[in-house]
């Protein structure tokens, strides 16, 4: 922890506890509606939900590094990089609630969350937004900016073509780019084991002659660390990068995952080493911050977090015609 | 389909699929599946339920995501003699192998003037209607209807589900097999009556290249697919009560279309309305309108009704979506605008 | 367009479609163009040439061959404001991408309610009639036509080409730019009249929602796309000396289709025939024929006639490739056989 | 040379200059109907033509491995495979042909020859036949047969989505398939530096944790023994293997193509170190072969070519009706 600022820590620790409540709150919103009975289609949230909770750090502490310049690309899991990102929380709990002041006026939904003036995005297919990234980064390059793109991807997203193609042409063309892995074990109920034919996507880095980088066991320091060599290599022109981390998948897939293939001890064992309460353990330890100081940031996270729900709730939803709007500008 | 009375069972359309791929794999140990979380999770949208731990992993394959390395590896596996049965997960992520199945598995049975077979069954999840959005909510019926090489099927009932995946087993070309997800009947999904039905317990087949009248009637003739059939049923009850007997008809097969029993319908009725859940432009209202408007042109009496999804994509917010499927109140509107012209 | 006189130079396909790059890329320095072979090589089909030479590679780019890689990273550099023109070399290469184009490409702006825009040219060489067999001779209209979130166009001769070009690349959505192998004039390919015509020197436009009567006629509409216009023109040439005037459309914008041309001319030669180099089944006779069976029904004297490719891979060998494209023989066959009904 | 049996050097050699003679007749056949105007429609061979003159290495110093059992797909460039593999040849000159004799009665031509009797198949898709050797790779696992498959692909179809994915899956499954990459350093026009982001291929094994193996100069002797580790280990169960080899591009992309990107004097140089000819020196200066014998094998194969072209030429078109069958069985 020495080498990293204390701005630094409160930053990750405040992003990664934003997520981390904004998802606990989501979770229970989405059984609204969803009891007794779960249907994937009722309540005021509905469609496919999938969590990050216990993957925070790969989002807090690479994008600590970043500004409202580079550009982050993200998956069907995006609330974590969504707000470390900086993404309007408000406006992005609106569009999960499918509402007319949501980012996307409510027609792209949880999976689809574009922020332009943050730079961010996601989508529903996975290993997609991949070459996404790459050409934001050849934006980049191409303006003779030092601004880069990352790329977040899960573990299973690896093995797509996407992922061969996007970097390939990132390290061919020396872009900013990096992607950041984040093996939490499963694509849904595949274990990487069985779907990955080698143990670290890291090694992936030498079939495109760029730097490969494993971060273990959910690390935020490490992560940390990591991604500054990252990101500084990448905004010297120094190439991409892959960053690999061994992350926790603390929830089913998505909402109403049986979880029927993983054993029911993975998930406890995991939780006793959440990276949130290591963190905070450590900047206590290391004085970074109080147990007040922590107080008062929690109570400062909820109520952004409770506000954005509350905006959400409180706004309108579109009308039924609007549906056809916005197809073409 | 056999005539005489069979023993039948009450099965979901998800129970139907599983039978039928259980039943086949132990008649035929050629035939194996892949697909991402086909084999412990039982498939997302329960297609393969239980065949895991009744087959094994050498027979019930999970795979990586990646769908051209193993749509393709089905390829190589159905020359060398086996009969593979490949999920896409989503018919929505078809753009990441529709190379392999529209220039491969489509076209080499023709490209090698009939040497190479190809017994390939792809099964994908069709359909929206639960909010979940532009990129998994597709039916995509024409995308694939539109090229050459495929047969393509998507059943509405659980009887038909068993009975044309068995066909499409037993097929010895490439069959894209669509499964509607409303119409699994699976517990985490809406409830609907029409997913769940008597299936003979049996193997039978039913044929891939039929349409159903699955209502008789005088007035109008709509025709529908998957949950387009089941909105169209419910709008001819409100129909019949206001004196207008629509027949309807289920399509069950998007390629070949079954002309015969639509243009027979038609004869009778003298109009038409096509409802769909696939995109408006160039889907199944289009070639089912082109198809009557050029053979059975003589026989209608009115313009022809199309009922789709605006070309616009699918919407997230709840009342958006609904506002852009069709149901059997916009079925019922159409129906009025036509009749009364 | 303009009306006043304006200074035109002979000019074939290919060499209308890079003055329309040139001059756009003069113009706009956002612009760049990527693709396989469009540097040095010049385009495949001669889409790029010279390009490079007076771009320099920094903005006429040439990729490996990773067309999800590089087409998808248009929607990345578009998304930060430049104004990406991809080159997929055949169209039949779009299942290797198409994830890309109608899942991110297309609804992306729908999705994001209209915050992102993706100015994206993906130009792409279609059509066949040279032997270039099942994998490199589609037109595949229609598997782009279907989707939504795309403008879609196909001019056929050289004026269109630059204008509509112009216009795609202007245009704040994304828009496939399919031009015709035949059509670009090439020195190495079959040399037509059509592909040579009078194009203004300066920049103009030609919209892309708007179909084109190319030749008037009271008896029969002919909608054509690309070669089958230029054949539907040859065949209203031998239809007029029996006596048959054809109306003769080229539709141009394949998505959104330019309704109102078609139902004005039908509304007058109470015929029509549409004929399209893609296949059958969902495809442009599909739609058109709908289009008018719905909403200009009233002005049909007889049943529409479909022209097209009968669900068939594009077969190697001449003399069955000739066969299952339509041709201006094909086309009076069909227009014979429609106006003596 | 000394580990290589004399019917096994007979036999590459043979393929070798099969193929070369087959390729030059049809690089003049080819030219017929097409002068003085070049016109790629027309001609008794229409369409385009995609020779391989001086890459046969690559495919007899493999396939002298194989056995009928053994599957290879090929690409849009794949005559010398072809005639390795020992499809028939006068159905495979009748196919380019478009001859109702034909392997596919015409209906494929040269860039899609099926020939299930020895298993072999190519496509004009770059990258879409290596999925379809790893599934013939796990067909021959399932059924405990110690068959491999191979896929040839050139070097540019290593960038394609479709080599991770296939690579990907051979690997995690422990397939009996091989990948050969002719790198004759163009695809197309695009030289590999412009394309590829590592100078080697082989080295890209690494990120599936397989065997690569690197084989220069387009050398036939090397490539025997390197293949031949390969194909063993892949039949005793050690898993796939990536081998590329260094290769030459005598001709054009395909015929007509006016090579403007590269320079001229590359092919006359690539020419002198001809593999065939090294080959045959090297024969006879361990007399494996005397003068006499090589002028009697050339004979025998001269007149085999010929022969499958006499036939294709005297062979009936199609009816043009014909175009309507084969689609479905
Ligand atoms: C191309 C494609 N194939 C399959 C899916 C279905 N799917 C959604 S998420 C997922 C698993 C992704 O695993 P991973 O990349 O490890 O991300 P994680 O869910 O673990 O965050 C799958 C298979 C998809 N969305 N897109
Ligand atoms: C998916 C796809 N993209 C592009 C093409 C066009 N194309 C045909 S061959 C070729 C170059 C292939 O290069 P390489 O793999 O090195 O093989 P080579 O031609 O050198 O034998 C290209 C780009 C294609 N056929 N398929
Ligand atoms: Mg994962
Ligand atoms: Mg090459």
């Amino acid at each position: 922890m020495e080498n990293i600022s204390k701005k630094d820590l409160l930053w990750i620790y405040r992003k990664m506890k934003t997520s981390r409540y904004f998802e606990e709150k989501m979770e229970k919103v989405y059984l609204e509606g969803k009891q007794p009975v779960f249907n994937i289609g009722a309540g005021p949230v509905p469609g496919e939900m999938h969590l990050s909770n216990g993957q925070e750090p790969a989002a807090a502490s690479m994008i600590v590094h970043l500004t409202k310049n580079d550009t982050v690309t993200a998956t069907h899991r995006p609330h974590h990089e969504a707000i470390a990102k900086g993404v309007d929380l408000k406006k992005m709990t609106a569009e999960i609630y499918g509402k007319k002041t949501g980012l996307g006026k409510g027609k792209g939904g949880h999976m689809h969350l574009f922020d332009p003036d943050v730079k961010f995005s996601c989508g529903g297919i996975v290993g997609a937004g991949i070459p996404h990234a790459v050409g934001a980064a050849l934006a980049n390059k191409k303006r003779g900016e030092n601004w880069v793109a990352v790329a977040f991807i899960g573990e299973g997203a690896a093995n797509t073509g996407a992922f061969h193609e996007s970097l390939n042409l990132a390290a061919l063309w020396n872009l900013p780019f990096i992607v950041v892995i984040e093996d939490n074990k499963w694509g849904i109920s595949v274990a990487k084991k069985n779907a990955t034919s080698v143990t670290s996507n890291a090694i992936r880095a030498k079939a495109y002659g760029i730097k490969g980088y494993s971060v273990k066991d959910n690390d935020p320091i490490e992560m940390f660390k990591v991604s500054k060599e990252a990101v500084e290599r990448a905004r010297k022109g120094e190439g991409p990068s892959i960053i690999e981390i061994k992350t926790y998948r603390y929830l089913g897939h998505f909402q109403g995952d049986p979880e029927l293939y993983r054993n029911k001890e993975e998930v406890p064992k995991l939780k006793e080493k959440d990276p949130i309460e290591r963190l905070k353990k450590e900047m206590l330890k290391e004085n970074v911050a109080t147990v007040e100081d922590f107080k008062k940031m929690d109570a400062e996270i909820y109520k952004e977090v409770d506000k954005a729900y509350e905006f959400a709730v409180n706004s309108e939803y579109p009308e039924p015609e609007d549906a056809l709007e916005d197809v073409f500008c | 389909m056999k005539t005489i009375k069979e023993k039948t069972k009450k099965l979901t359309g998800s129970k139907a699929m599983i039978q039928a791929l259980e039943q086949e794999m132990n008649r035929d140990d050629s035939i194996f599946v892949m697909g991402e979380d086909v084999g412990k999770y039982g498939g997302i949208f329960g297609s393969t339920t239980g065949l895991f731990d009744k087959f094994g992993g050498e027979r019930v394959m999970d795979t990586p995501i990646s769908e051209t390395g193993f749509i393709g590896a089905a390829v190589g596996a159905a020359a060398e003699g086996f009969r593979p049965i490949v999920e896409l997960m989503f018919v929505d992520f078809h753009g990441v192998v529709m190379d392999q199945i529209y220039n491969h598995i489509a076209k080499i049975h023709y490209m090698s003037g009939g040497a190479v077979k190809l017994p390939i069954v792809l099964m994908t999840a069709v359909g929206g209607g639960y909010s979940d959005a532009a990129q998994h909510s597709q039916t995509l019926y024409a995308s694939f209807g539109h090229l050459p090489g495929l047969k393509v099927v998507a059943p509405t009932f659980p009887h038909d589900i068993k009975g044309m995946l068995i066909s499409a087993i037993r097929d010895d070309n490439p069959v894209i097999f669509m499964f509607h997800k409303t119409l699994q009947g699976l517990g985490w999904m809406d409830q609907i009556d029409a997913s769940l039905g008597d299936v003979p317990v049996n193997a039978y087949t039913v044929p891939l290249n039929k349409a159903n009248v699955v209502r008789k009637g005088k007035d109008i003739t709509i025709v529908g697919v998957q949950m387009m059939t089941v909105e169209a049923l419910k709008a001819a009850e409100e129909l019949a009560k206001k004196g207008i007997e629509a027949e309807v008809i289920d399509l069950r097969s998007i390629k070949p279309i079954d002309k015969e029993t639509i243009l027979k319908s038609v004869a009778k009725t003298h109009h038409l309305l096509v409802v769909d859940e696939d995109y408006l432009s160039y889907g199944i209202t289009a070639e089912i309108s082109a198809i009557v408007a050029s053979e059975g042109f003589g026989d209608l009496n009115a313009p022809i009704g199309r009922l789709a999804i605006q070309d616009v994509p699918i919407p997230y917010s709840r009342v958006m979506e609904k506002f852009v499927i069709p149901d059997s109140k916009s079925i019922i509107d159409s129906v009025l605008k036509l009749i009364t012209v």
